[in-house]
């Protein structure tokens, strides 16, 4: 059994208008201490077989957009 | 003048072409040899060399993707021009007149290659910059579209076309709802011929008050340059280029790729709208491909004024960004209003409201120079008319003799199993599993939506309809028409093909049609056989609108879908818009009685090019089904009037899958069924069933109407039949050919979709 | 007797509804205003000089968070006390769609327990799709002033068109309180009028909940979108004929009355 | 300056439909050693001052609903 947590965010390049709208209400709830929010999707994938190298295989598969995103796979 | 030796400028005085085409490489200018001298040419006479923001500013401006250089000369004669009298203005999108007061702006555009790259981003940006085209005339958006063509083939180097086609309707859902803008109307064809070239073409449609129609002309010095809505950045820098080109592989030029802001979009087209609203605007237009440049550029030499910008003024992203990069980025979510300047207060009063960044950037000034400053330098000094006047191309065009083989399929056995198969076919079934996700009711003035008919069981609908004035009975009719199926065996028969559907799905609803919005999708246009066909599907888009005298009043054209040996066929979307004068009087195709007569008004033919009959049967060639405009007119304004004096209870085109198929959708959202008799045809029966015969539809007769409904059509009906309970029958004479249950007609539409 | 019921429609950027919301109150016959939220958070606009407040549907703040989370929070963190005391004085408040999310993120709906504590949530649908359809719903109408017009077990039809619509009660007792109550007041139903799975409960709500009103009958939330039918020609299935006036248009017409009525 | 990971997941008790349809979408695509699939939202959050403290009252006041959610602050 292993447990892996695949993590998918944006590029820094691309631009993370859901990090920004976060970012603006922390701003307005009168946290003036955030200075920057990036978001992302996050699975936790228990695996009855197969290893870290799977999760990368599931990024490449269906979890991220290569152009777009960037696809992190911890266990 | 730019003082010589500045540290961005572009050594171009006495280059030879080799050296000129390596700048245009190096800058990512994909401009020509000959444009690159037309260029040196230009600042040899000033006597100097260009800056690196001059240089990138008239590659935008020269971009095909800006220019329509390949295409402006075959547009002018076989597009524009059309049904004048119906156009009340043209710009960004075009109008044509709902009522006295009110105008109607449309526009169709395609965002073939940035989804083809990046799906989510490319379709949702597709759907914000085609909003903005009519927020840019002063119109309230009511309705965007899309139309979309997958592939069905994996291509090496190429995302999957299950992967393209989730993220295109995921970046539609998602930016489409969160605007607020209803997604009513469509269309989904999938195609080999769209691996990996999948084609995204988007619509909007929008109202506005006569009086309040914005031009994007400044013919007035003084009027100041507002900015407003999301910030710059360095993205899309480059996107007109690249759309401009053959694509290599899938994961080109990363730096274009934008996902869009639907929640900066969504505050902005208010507070614009009620500046123009307010009257605070004197002309407006969107930031789209080319950005500012091409903007600023436009607006000015529209109205024969120059101007000047100041770039520090341009809010940004990020710091930093080069004075050619702010110029030229594409970054999303922006408009360029100008104001006068006693306005100008109120105007970012109204942005402030609205929690938008608006900056005042610039103002137009006498004479014909534009000149941008950046950090007190001045960084581009132009004549505007040169930099927006590129070289127009007269490409070589060649035309492939077509032998046209008509073929004769075998006398099939099973008619109700080839029915069934239709039904559930790809490009029929239905499209809830796409079109539910689109929020369709959003403003609460959709009428007709995708789907008519018992609720729980609903079919599709030709054309949506939307009441965009609570105060007013008038609906405004929306639809789409293509076919690149024909258009592959018969660029010309397809271009009119495609206006026949438009027109047939219009008058399915009760309205009269007003105009199209033509997008043109092809390939690379430097290749003599491409511009062959791409003149000849302008052929048949002008004829057939010669002859029903309504206009195209807007569009746009993509070419260079191609990659590798793989190609699209040469076609247009047509987006169609009519006017429902009395929405009481809108239609939809399901049955609403038994006992009532059925009429076809049509004639079906042996024409089975291209046909979906003829795809099922792997059956390459035939003849096109043959679309004339004339007939289409009598026919199609004769059942109009038919419609609007309450003779008629159902309606529904004669599309794909033949009449067979139309009647089996029309029994979808209803429950009721019907039984046919082909006798008077006199065709084959699969002829007679499955043909798709251009200018048809079918047609439901409210009871003790018939005399007068053929008293109307004339020769142009034929009765064939009548609704009944339970079940759809096809007879010709004593022969049975047909007879299947509704449930079962239901289930194969549906798929498995509940 | 009060003739001018002011109606404030709030919004921010991402609310989408707004538009049908403000039309169908002006066709009730009141005066609705679109408040952005900004302008009550910097004091140029006071809640308490309204009669009705609604929260219309879209996507506040883009849905990002969760649904509602934004503006909920922005409403919490400063306008909180001007909320209550709205709600305390009686007047009605109705929220459709991303309305209802931000009802229940401010904890004003279901609110049986401890007061404005957060007790329910609209999470995703089961589906895992956006949903644009038309449902069957019935009407239990309780003393819920939104539904005084309905006839009580009235089958009704509306648009529906959300991604986060599914109900879920913190617990057994919250949902045991809203059913004894009577609050659960508008609940999906098949085209027969009785309970069923999906489609007809379009994203897997606890016990069918489409609506709910809080205990005092005067603070209504509801997935579906009473606004965008407020005339007949909007409902998905009037070219079959039936119907007189839309089947959004008795909750406008509820509310008007009794804001008539009261003051 | 302080980094937070702040994880926002469904509880345990509420199904969840997305981690559901990956689950599916995965097998179809061979991978049957694949036993559970949840899916979470995650946010990178750069403080300028606070703390994990002031993540948590993050979760308290917009990221999370404690009804369906769990909130899970890293730094
Ligand atoms: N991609 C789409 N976006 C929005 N609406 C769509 C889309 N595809 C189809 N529709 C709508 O769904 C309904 C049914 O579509 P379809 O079966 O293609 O009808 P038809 O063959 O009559 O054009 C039509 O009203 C159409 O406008
Ligand atoms: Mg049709």
């Amino acid at each position: 059994m292993v447990d892996l947590r695949i993590t998918v965010t944006l590029k820094k390049t691309v631009e993370d208008s859901e990090g920004g709208s976060v970012l603006k209400t922390l701003k307005l709830l009168g946290y003036d201490g955030v200075k920057d929010v990036r978001t992302g999707k996050v699975y936790f994938i228990t695996l009855t077989k197969g290893t870290k190298k799977t999760g990368r295989e599931f990024c490449e598969k269906l979890l991220a957009n290569p152009v777009i995103n960037e696809c992190a796979v911890d266990d | 003048m730019i003082e010589k030796g500045a540290l961005n400028e572009v050594p171009m005085f006495g280059k030879r072409s080799e050296e000129l085409s390596h700048i245009s490489e190096r800058m990512h200018l994909g401009l020509s040899v000959e444009e690159m001298s037309r260029m040196q040419v230009y600042f040899e006479n000033e006597g100097r060399n260009p800056s690196d923001v001059e240089v990138q500013a008239i590659a935008q401006a020269w971009s095909e993707h800006c220019s329509y250089k390949s295409s402006k000369i075959h547009l002018k004669k076989y597009i524009f021009g059309i049904g004048k009298e119906k156009v009340v203005a043209e710009g960004d999108a075009g109008l044509v007149s709902l009522d006295d007061e009110t105008a109607i702006a449309f526009k169709m555009e395609s965002h073939n290659h940035p989804s083809a790259i990046e799906p989510y981003g490319g379709a949702a940006t597709g759907v914000g910059g085609i909003l903005r085209d009519i927020v840019s005339m002063g119109a309230q958006p009511i309705a965007v579209t899309d139309v979309l063509y997958f592939g069905t083939k994996k291509i090496k180097g190429f995302p999957s076309p299950k992967f393209i086609e989730g993220g295109v309707i995921a970046g539609i859902r998602d930016y489409g709802n969160r605007v607020g803008i209803p997604t009513v109307s469509g269309g989904i064809v999938y195609s080999e011929f769209f691996s990996p070239n999948v084609l995204v073409n988007v619509g909007c449609v929008g109202v506005v008050e006569k009086k309040r129609i914005r031009s994007s002309a400044i013919s007035k010095p003084g009027i100041k340059l507002i900015i407003a809505g999301g910030k710059t950045g360095r993205d899309g820098i480059h996107g007109v280029n690249m759309a401009s080109a053959v694509m290599e592989s899938g994961e080109e030029d990363i730096s274009t790729v934008q996902l869009g802001s639907p929640i900066t979009k969504e505050p902005l087209i208010h507070a614009v709208l009620e500046a123009n609203e307010r009257g605070l605007v004197y002309a407006l237009k969107d930031l789209g491909g080319g950005g500012l440049s091409s903007v600023v550029g436009e607006m000015l030499q529209s109205g024969g004024m120059g101007g000047r910008v100041l770039l520090d003024r341009v809010p940004l992203k990020e710091s930093n960004m080069k004075p050619w990069e702010i110029w030229i980025s594409e970054s999303q979510e922006r408009m360029l209003l100008a104001v006068e300047e006693e306005k100008v207060g109120e105007v970012l009063e109204i942005m402030e409201d609205w929690d938008i960044t608006a900056e005042v950037i610039g103002e137009s000034e006498e004479g014909k120079r534009l000149r941008i400053f950046f950090a007190g330098e001045r960084v581009l000094d132009l004549d505007t008319d040169f930099m927006t006047s590129p070289v127009l191309y007269e490409r070589p065009s060649s035309i492939k003799e077509r032998r046209i083989v008509q073929v004769l399929p075998k006398n099939p056995t099973d008619f109700g199993k080839i029915l069934m198969g239709m039904i559930s076919d790809k490009n029929v079934r239905t499209r809830e599993y796409v079109v539910r996700q689109y929020d369709h009711t959003v403003r609460g003035s959709t009428v007709i939506g995708p789907f008519t008919g018992i609720v729980g069981r609903e079919g599709p609908s030709d054309a949506s309809v939307i009441r965009p004035d609570w105060n007013k009975e008038s609906g405004v009719a929306i639809t789409h028409g293509s076919n690149p199926f024909y258009s592959q065996i018969d660029p010309y028969m397809g271009g009119k093909a495609a206006v026949d559907e438009t027109v047939r799905n219009l008058i399915s609803v009760g309205a009269e049609p007003l105009g199209f919005s033509d997008c043109l999708n092809s390939g690379n246009p430097e290749k003599p056989e491409i511009m062959g066909e791409f003149i000849e599907m302008l052929k048949g888009l002008h004829e057939s609108a010669y002859d029903l005298n309504l206009p195209f009043v807007s569009g746009n054209v993509s070419f260079y879908n191609e990659a590798g040996k793989r190609r699209i066929p040469t076609f247009p979307t047509i987006l169609g818009v009519g006017k429902v004068d009395t929405i009481s009087n809108a239609i939809s195709p399901d049955f609403k009685g038994t006992d009532r007569s059925i009429y076809l008004v049509g004639i079906p033919t042996t024409d089975m090019g291209g046909s979906l009959y003829y795809r099922r049967l792997k059956i390459d060639g035939g003849r096109v089904p043959y679309s004339d405009p004339k007939t289409l007119k009598r026919r199609g304004w004769n059942l109009l009037r038919a419609i609007r004096s309450g003779k008629v209870s159902s309606v529904h085109d004669i599309s794909e899958g033949g009449i067979a198929t139309a009647i089996s959708e029309m029994t979808i959202g209803s429950g009721i069924g019907a039984l046919l008799d082909l006798s008077p045809l006199g065709l084959r029966a699969d002829f007679a069933m499955f043909s798709e015969p251009q200018s048809g539809w079918i047609v439901e007769v409210k009871k003790d109407r018939e005399r007068e409904f053929e008293e109307i059509l004339g020769e142009d009906s034929m009765y064939l039949g009548q609704t009944q309970e339970g079940s759809f029958e096809v007879v010709r004479g004593e022969e049975k050919l047909v007879s299947v249950g509704l449930d079962l007609i239901l289930r194969n539409w549906k798929r498995g979709y509940l | 007797m009060k003739k001018d019921v002011e109606v404030a429609i709030l919004t921010m950027e991402g609310t989408n509804n707004e538009e049908e919301a403000y039309q169908s109150f002006k066709h009730s016959g009141a005066s609705p205003e679109m408040i952005h939220l900004k302008k009550l958070e910097n004091g140029t606009k006071k809640l308490s000089s309204y009669d009705i407040l609604f929260f219309p549907g879209g996507f506040s703040a883009g849905d990002y968070v969760r649904a509602g989370a934004v503006m909920a929070a922005r409403m919490r963190s400063r306008l909180m006390k001007d909320l209550e005391e709205f709600v305390e004085s009686g007047k009605p408040v109705m929220g459709s769609c991303n309305g209802f999310q931000t009802l229940v993120e401010l904890g004003l709906i279901p609110n049986v327990e401890e007061k404005y504590g957060l007790e329910a949530a609209l999470a995703p649908n089961i589906s895992n799709r956006f949903e644009a359809r038309t449902v069957y719903l019935k009407i239990s109408k309780g003393h819920c002033l939104f539904l005084s017009e309905f006839e009580d077990g009235e089958i009704i039809k509306l648009p529906i068109a959300h991604s986060e619509g599914r109900f879920v009660p913190k617990d057994k007792k919250v949902l045991e309180k809203i059913v004894k109550n009577g609050m659960n007041v508008v609940s999906y139903v098949n085209q027969l009028g009785n309970p069923a799975g999906y489609p007809w409960n379009p994203n897997g709500s606890e016990s069918n909940i489409a609506g709910v009103c809080n205990r005092e009958g005067n603070v209504l939330g509801i997935m579906p979108h009473p606004e965008r039918v407020f005339y007949k020609y909007t409902e998905s299935d009037w070219t079959r004929g039936g119907g007189k006036g839309g089947m959004g248009n008795p909750f406008f017409r509820g509310a008007l009355k009794y804001s008539i009525e009261k003051y």
